[in-house]
């Protein structure tokens, strides 16, 4: 979807708050552990997490803290999947409950393709309401694959809880001056790409 | 919906005390399965794994041309865990004149398992809208000055690979011991917003 | 600037507050005065209004009331223009006061072209990191000119008090589904796009 | 920047307050600058405005063929001001199965002095975010529920033309005197979220 938590290039961020402040959220190790339970037990996968997230509201999303944002996912998939309700939670919680939205469709994996190092490819210019990990800075631009990765399942179906076929992932090298023209620092920018999002360049 | 719900929510404590219980009551949750994970999280994916990769990498050439080739294996081979879902670890080495840093734009992935738990600059919202875009400046800003001479590659974490930097060992440091390598390997010069040539010996 | 304003077609967003809620604060009369007070005293013109609010931080930004929106961006230009300074301003609430973040570069227009109604147009692969007026849903699209407007000056110059030359404004007029395929409703979307925007599209 | 300053900043009345201190001491605003224009800005930006060239379109064929060419000159001819910055007024004509709609995604603007000002779910991020992609769905969730034989037409305003939608008549409010007509044009029928052809006799 896209979503503001696509972030990449984005304009009017600041100074990144480097070294980290110590933090004093004590419920972070809590936070950490159920979601490595709900991970095991497969009450839900990585993919379904990473949707539910973007799913916040944007608002919500903008302002919390990175561990507030995996409760809400936590919060919001115990409820999709039947395990809690909503009015429990706010029960519970004595108030309210910040959830995140609803889920556009997932989709399948594409008719399988071949791409080999050091190939020119072009990222589809699609635009998925569904989960999906194209960030929208390389959507339609050209690169060189570097690297192959092992066959994981496809993001777009598994983040829906779709039977997820696996399939290669290719690092991709992009040059800033191709995503962002005249405004970028120069940079090689490697992105990590699912084979359906990937289609071929006709040689000239 | 953004501007006027101004209804302050529960407080995050209370939101993660209530799914522990639902978890517990519903999905049978081990009363001690929280505590024993965070336990085996804290002890076992700690930054002192990458860093003895990387001091192995520094002391030993075919271990490094193996890590090169095959982070997953070079990793497992230390005896590092690799969770299901990080299928591959891809180990990207700096030189005098390259110079890599991993990002994470869509969400925050690392590989923690092998560098530790990300910082929470590097979950920052700043970190991940400009380090793409921006990386020699947000690098300077964060006190690596680069050479303009210096390449620099960013690698977005947006699949199940995870990436760790290779960073070069400082000339201080020639002749040290693997063990004693391993102190002064950062986890931010494995994701590469520091370098470590200027470590004293 | 490719800023989190932009928001056409971004995902995640709800359902309209409609009809609005009735408002209490009090505070609106005066932020629009002050407004038309700085702009009729020429202290700023539109475009830099403008500019100063997408300027803000993204959380301000996104949480922000539209008037607080307003109220920010006239104390960053009071700030910038040296009529007033942050501690001054800080004083006077003895508190903090947000303000928006600094600027990039301006550029003037370029060359002047000409369109025509019923032309094909394309609009340029532009990244813009100081004001600009064009959406990023129709950044590279082709779409028809359906109206020709009244020269005006030139944003992006404008918004950085540099000297704006007027230049026509077009509607353009796009289908939904080439500027998100599949995943939008069907419509004739149209954008109100600057001269120094656009270019020709060879014919075939 | 976005994650951790988490101190509240001061009221907006009292940082409103404070603008208005400086720009009385410093640039000389005069004391009831801020009464006499929310006093103009009340009294002469109205939706009476642009209903009364609505109500004259309908009733007067010529005034209707000028407004659909110059908007501005219509707006003028009845007396009504245009701010130097809203240099153009386009109108907008719905007929049985054109519908359009007006947003503004990069801000906020209207055509405030013809149609009064902004309501706040025109400011709201929900509306200027979805309505250019999704306008049936938005229509419809306001209670607008189009035929999907209508051809819907959105008109985002970035530049400096400004637009206001001439709905169409109601079938029962034929023959009606212009002054009657005005008084059921909604300020909501001008931006395009309703249509007036329920309207009863």
């Amino acid at each position: 979807m896209d979503g503001l938590h696509d972030l990449g290039g984005k304009q009017g961020f600041g100074r990144v708050k480097y070294p980290s402040a110590p933090q004093n959220e004590s419920w972070r190790p809590l936070v950490r552990g159920l979601h490595a339970f709900a991970i095991e037990s497969h009450i839900y996968n990585m993919d379904e997490f990473r949707h539910a997230i973007e799913r916040m509201t944007p608002r919500h999303y903008i302002s919390a803290p990175y561990f507030e944002r995996h409760l809400t996912a936590i919060a919001t998939l115990l409820i999709e999947k039947g395990i809690a309700t909503r009015e429990e939670l706010e029960s519970l919680v004595d108030g309210e409950f910040p959830l995140s939205g609803p889920s556009g469709p997932g989709r399948l994996p594409f008719a399988p393709q071949s791409f080999a190092i050091g190939e020119t490819v072009r990222v589809k210019n699609e635009f998925v309401s569904g989960h999906v990990r194209v960030p929208a800075y390389i959507r339609g631009k050209t690169g060189t694959i570097v690297h192959v990765s092992t066959p994981t399942p496809f993001p777009d179906a598994a983040g829906h809880n779709m039977p997820a076929e696996i399939e290669p992932t290719y690092d991709v090298r992009f040059r800033a001056r191709d995503l962002w023209p005249d405004t970028s620092d120069e940079a090689l920018n490697h992105v990590a790409v699912f084979q359906s999002y990937l289609e071929k360049v006709e040689s000239a | 919906m953004t501007d006027t719900k101004r209804e302050a929510p529960a407080s995050p404590e209370k939101r993660a005390a209530a799914l522990e219980i639902v978890l517990r009551r519903k999905a049978d949750m081990p009363k001690n399965f929280v505590a024993e994970f965070t336990e085996h999280a804290d002890d076992a994916w700690i930054t002192a794994n990458g860093a003895q990769m990387v001091a192995r990498a520094w002391t030993d050439p075919e271990y490094r041309a193996r890590m090169l080739v095959d982070g997953t294996a070079a990793a497992r081979e230390l005896g590092f865990e690799f969770p299901e879902h990080h299928r591959n670890l891809v180990v990207l080495e700096n030189t005098p004149t390259v110079h890599n840093v991993i990002v994470c734009t869509l969400c925050s992935c690392t590989a923690y398992t092998i560098i530790g738990a990300a910082p929470d600059w590097y979950k920052d919202l700043d970190y991940r809208a400009r380090v793409v875009r921006e990386s020699r400046t947000v690098l300077r800003e964060m006190g690596l000055d680069l050479p303009a001479t210096t390449e620099i590659r960013v690698w977005d974490t947006t699949a199940d690979t995870r990436y760790m930097v290779l960073p070069m060992q400082p000339p201080a440091t020639t002749g040290w011991p693997v063990q004693k390598l391993a102190t002064i390997v950062t986890q931010d010069s494995m994701i590469g917003v520091t370098r470590l040539e200027q470590v004293k010996g």
